[in-house]
């Protein structure tokens, strides 16, 4: 039992923490999501440079990490930035299933990830999927020697700024059935392409694409025909993992700003924080902090396990990292009253991102129901 | 004990369903209802077909142009132009100045002022709030400083709502920096034309510009805008803040929002059934539901007594602290119901009379911002926290 | 609209009132519990006299009341002092039933139960009905011109203070349903009828009934055969009505000993309620029972409603007032300390009581289970 | 970072699993797990077996009899304890006084009570609290007023857990009024047979008498039995309480709850169903189970940290404050599980060796009166207040 970083991780965390405090910005955040792209590819580079994307892959990916504790310990870091580059899309949704699934020309793909210089984001969430990672209405017709693919993905984050998109789409079976779900490397140039990008709240950008009649051929298919699921729940469970450590590392900046204020605001003749009741209010908060980096340990600790244990720690760490969220962003901007609301403030790009983290891979409510299914089995 | 109206209440109740039948316009109540941004225009119109049936004025005396309704009715209007959709009524003027002026402001000031609101003529915001004084509002910094036949006006005010509209401002001004804080406050009307009043917006968490920061660089204000008495001026606040918690507990805000939370929750799909089949979703919004039936009621038994004549006294507190609770877990279900497409933030798509086609459904983006917004009910209008401390100081008297 | 009492509900509230806060204590209320009875038997006869066993039944049933809203009255204050008699029991569940259903000579009971001559106890709840309504797997056979009654009866309020019983039994159908299930007058010492006599948490008594082969004559019948249903969940609503009372009377009781304690008891050199957390819970305390008192208004002035909505209200008001309930007592002794778990302090026998109005009428997951099934109807 | 045990600590953990296999009564484990009262035979009984094997004293060095076992060998050891069954070690004169005289007491005084502590010899109990001082223990009130070789002690001690088998008490005096309140007090060894010592049950409201008040009326203690240095005695109280939070969290004890819970729900029917099946209960009983997962990592950090050799700062009040929330909900869901039966109060079932036909299932009486009894957990040992209070001002420093 070992709660301690091992060296090479603590020099990766003190160098990755140093280089944001550095060169994120409340403006630069602002000027990234307003940009077409969303991303600030002086940032991207020096991510790359650093290694960070390379800690996402395991050594025999060309990386030198991959491990869950890699996976939490690099989000935390950019939760605590409140970075909005598509490191989690890029690197652990579409690296990690390029890297599982790929032939080893497609396999190429992660060496230009890790570097720096590919983006590949992954369209898979559909307007009806909600957070069904079954739920895939999107066709791929086999035609030739390739496939047609047709159909809507919809808040593709990191589209904007990709070269290529992994996209889902049925081969076989019905809308919900786990059989017959497959994944093509589509150029976001190709003919029948179509992207709609926008901000998100929270900072970065997404897109609705539309596929209409996109071919492709039968090497863009990764992995076998319409057996992507396994591989899509380990690719939910990582990103997962990432999600909630980034939901962590934004908790511990909401928490200092939240105590800076407490310590220096003064109100009725003295600072805010000698209140008693909010005292006590942050006592609680930061009680469910150390609960979140506990839960966040869990996930981290048991992605290698086996598929129903990972999967109700799974669910058992968004359930509550959505619970967390709330009461921290709730309670941290009531009690900064309203600078808490202003945009120009930092607070308020933190609590809104903390805010959309329960608005991917599912929320509190859909992970309880799912972790009492998988506890039951 | 009888929990229904009176024949002639819903007689009344009758006849605001079919005034706004007949003249509450649907481009208007079409915004409301989508979660759009209302304009300046939106509201003068509101105003003025109000005014011209004589129920702009719900709080005024009928002496003044107002309705002369007892709490009932006006919780019969505000049930029914909040179901109906209709724009609110900026209360600034209306609400908070008016009763104000006519307490204590001298005759010319009613004669001059009063129907200027009620036609109007002037639009007006609220110089509260400082920056740093948070609750604190006899904190006030902002100085008068008499000159001859004028005051000349120091300081910054903030959370100015709906500011760029206004073209007169009422304040709170620091005449006088002995004694306690509260002894040396005056009341001021300022035009916010002279020379030296800077209006600068402050975005909000969800976008929006709705408040602002109001600057005074030596503006000098005429003796004649002072009401009432100089240094007396936290008297005059104190009454203005009791009639800004008219309709504290916000019950037709809080219906409106759960008939829209379902109607969304009926949509969304959710392991192929509707999100509302949902056991834990159904749960919650139930939950919220029956908490808002009893606070409904908690709500009449304030009106009634004041009806009576009694005036409420830590129930107000209560109202507005579970009335806010209500609403917020309202915003915040609204939000989970919305799902993946809560992300998308098209700013844009929320301005009145914007046709951009939305990203997801239509309800996603009003929906998610009206989460972020309605953080400000347990700020705004006294705090919750202060709320919950005059509620334990009428019980324990400590 | 009108929130007032009319003249003669507020003289009944004054003088039950009075009546009970020179009556009842604390050491007559441990007294009762430990009966063999359960109840105290000038109590019940200074209630009657008053004409609060009257005040629960309508004119033409021979009271002076019956309305929602005397109930609301009268179990409001029996809460405020605590009471441990079994009128709810007798009055509301019992003398109701035969009220509603009882043939002339039946209804000659309903006199008496007013006179306060005699108790009667519902005997319906069986060891695994829980909270559902229609779960009756107590038998009726017919056999000659009566029946032969077999099953058992669990938690019987009251039982041991009773002369009779209604018992609830199946004529027809399956243990759910809710056609076949049919009343009985049955005296307590009738061949068969065997008891258990316990006491209560929260005070008072009640007994396991056992039924074998108790044989009754067809008079024992009240109303038609297999149709007793209706009935019950009329009775069943007006119970809720009267329990969901008597918890807002008990919950002021609370309130008036916590406030009391809180301006009184000095700690670190001043009274606890100078402290800010417990000023603020206090108040969220407050809001609270504020909300139980406008749900029981809400109910009262519902009973006589079409069902749905009456039952919509029954739901509500149940299920809010568990809620309520369940702070109010864990605020209650929290900010007590230890002294508030001691049996000698009267808070402990309300906040036991109060705890126990979860476990009768269903509880607030129940309730709120039925709210949504009966909303969506 | 690994979540898992070292080899050594595994081989450790079968070591203690066989142990209790082998050695712990059936009689003792069924009493445990059936929620009845234990007697003082029992608790020495079990005491007596933990002795012979060496594993009494977890927390006193080996040279005193201890086991020197680290932070996580104390920790498997109390997993597996709680898991099998075995009765609570009773704290007073091991987990309490014991270190505080292997830190403060003189060599007579070690060589004297140490031993008959393990041996048994001597029930201590504590007398810390005094009736209104709550957590203000400063606020000692019970005076020992020097008189040649003895102190006279006069006052009352309150909440004195299981003093009904106690013949030794350990108390908090106060023997000077200069000062700050923690100034004055001395750590006084007080023989309970001593003429003047009164022990008065106080009946808790789940109908159990295990805790007691202390009256001291002129009761002469001789100067040998002070601790340490007169007027020095707060120092010694603050290091005993910090041994008080061994396993403050009380992970084994909210496994057992909810496996317990568990159980209790799959029996009961709602609706036609196994209540565990009921979305609604299902949902609560697995938000608590979520949230007893992260709080488990959370106590182990704290012991991975103890072991090497971090002293706990506030971490130990949020894991009393979060360990305590977590154990009441299972509690309350424990008597909500239980449904109608949890009303008959039949106070006999729980004594030991009572074989009473219960009332309803078996479970029923315990569950619900540990509802009741728990309450405590949030108000002794540092109510949850104080708790909140030491950790907002290791954050705020305010």
């Amino acid at each position: 039992m070992n709660f301690e970083l091992t060296e090479e991780r603590q020099m990766l965390q003190d160098g990755l923490r140093r280089y944001l405090s550095e060169s994120v910005t409340h403006e630069g955040l602002a000027a990234a999501t307003e940009s077409e792209a969303g991303h600030d590819v002086g940032l991207w580079a020096g991510l790359a440079e650093m290694g960070v994307i390379g800690a996402l892959f395991s050594e025999e990916d060309g990386g030198f990490g991959g491990a869950g504790f890699d996976l939490s310990l690099v989000f935390e870091e950019t939760g605590r930035a409140g970075l909005v580059e598509p490191l989690l899309d890029v690197g652990v949704l579409s690296g990690g299933l390029i890297a599982a699934l790929g032939n080893d020309t497609q396999r190429g793909l992660v060496d230009e990830i890790i570097g720096g210089a590919v983006q590949v984001a992954f369209a898979h969430g559909e307007p009806n999927s909600r957070y069904d990672l079954s739920r895939v209405e999107a066709t791929a017709k086999a035609q030739g020697d390739g496939y047609v693919l047709n159909g809507r993905k919809a808040v593709v984050v990191g589209a904007p700024s990709a070269q290529m998109l992994i996209v889902s789409a049925r081969t076989s079976g019905n809308a919900m059935d786990q059989d017959g779900i497959s994944l093509f490397l589509v150029p976001v140039g190709q003919d029948g392409v179509e992207m709609r990008s926008y901000p998100l709240n929270g900072g970065g950008r997404a897109a609705e694409v539309t596929l209409t009649d996109v071919t492709v051929g039968g090497d863009a298919l990764l992995g076998a025909e319409g057996q992507a699921f396994a591989a899509l729940e380990d690719a939910n469970a990582r990103a997962t993992c990432a999600i909630a450590a980034e939901a962590l590392g934004l908790m511990e900046t909401i928490k200092t700003l939240t105590t800076d204020y407490l310590s220096q605001r003064k109100q009725f003749g003295q600072p805010i924080g000698k209140f008693q009741v909010l005292q006590h209010r942050m006592a609680d908060v930061l009680i469910e902090i150390e609960q979140a980096r506990s839960a966040v340990i869990n996930l981290a600790g048991n992605l290698d396990g086996d598929r129903v244990e990972r999967e109700r720690h799974v669910s058992a760490t968004k359930n509550l990292i959505g619970r967390v969220a709330r009461q921290v962003v709730e309670e941290s901007i009531q009690m900064h009253g309203g600078i808490g609301m202003t945009q120009e403030y930092a607070l308020s790009h933190f609590a809104k991102r903390l805010t959309m983290v329960d608005h991917r891979f599912g929320d509190t409510d859909f992970h309880l129901e799912r972790f009492i299914r998988l506890s039951a089995a | 004990m009888d929990l229904s109206y009176t024949p002639e209440q819903l007689a009344f109740q009758d006849e605001v369903r079919s005034f706004l039948q007949d003249k509450l316009p649907a481009h208007l109540s079409d915004k409301v209802k989508g979660g759009k941004r209302l304009g300046k225009a939106d509201y003068e119109e509101w105003h003025a077909i109000l005014n011209e049936r004589g129920w702009l004025a719900a709080t005024w005396a009928p002496e003044y142009g107002g309705t002369g309704w007892d709490a009932v009715q006006r919780h019969i209007f505000e049930m029914e132009t909040t179901a109906a959709g209709a724009p609110r009524i900026v209360p600034f003027g209306l609400h908070m100045l008016g009763p104000v002026l006519q307490k204590f402001g001298n005759q010319q000031q009613k004669d001059y002022w009063l129907p200027r609101i009620l036609n109007g003529d002037d639009w007006w915001c609220q110089g509260y709030s400082e920056p740093g004084a948070g609750s604190d509002l006899a904190s006030v910094k902002t100085t008068a400083v008499r000159d001859g036949d004028h005051y000349v006006v120091n300081g910054q005010k903030t959370w100015t709502t709906l500011g760029q509209y206004a073209n007169m401002i009422f304040c709170l001004v620091r005449t006088s920096k002995e004694g306690k804080p509260q002894e040396g406050i005056s009341f001021l009307l300022v035009d916010m034309d002279t020379p030296g009043v800077e209006v600068r917006p402050i975005v909000l968490l969800d976008g929006e510009a709705e408040v602002n920061e109001v600057w005074f660089d030596n503006v000098r204000v005429p003796v004649e805008n002072l009401v009432g008495e100089e240094n007396k001026g936290w008297t005059y606040a104190k009454y203005l803040l009791t009639h800004e918690r008219t309709n504290i507990a916000g019950v037709g805000f809080a219906r409106q929002g759960l008939a829209n939370l379902r109607r969304i929750a009926g949509l969304e799909q959710s392991g192929g059934q509707p999100l509302i089949q949902n056991p834990f979703f159904a749960g919650r919004l139930a939950q919220v539901e029956i908490d808002l039936m009893a606070m409904a009621t908690t709500n009449l038994r304030v009106i009634a007594a004041a009806a009576a004549g009694n005036a409420p006294g830590a129930e107000s507190s209560m109202l507005k602290v579970k009335g806010t609770i209500i609403r917020q877990e309202i915003n915040a279900l609204t939000r989970q119901a919305i799902g993946p497409y809560a992300a998308p933030f098209v700013s844009e798509e929320l301005e009145a009379g914007s046709n951009a086609d939305p990203v997801g459904p239509e309800y996603a983006m009003a929906g998610t911002q009206a989460y972020f917004n309605n953080r400000k009910l347990s700020i705004y209008g006294g705090s919750n926290e202060v709320q919950r401390q005059i509620i334990s100081k009428a019980i324990l008297g400590l």
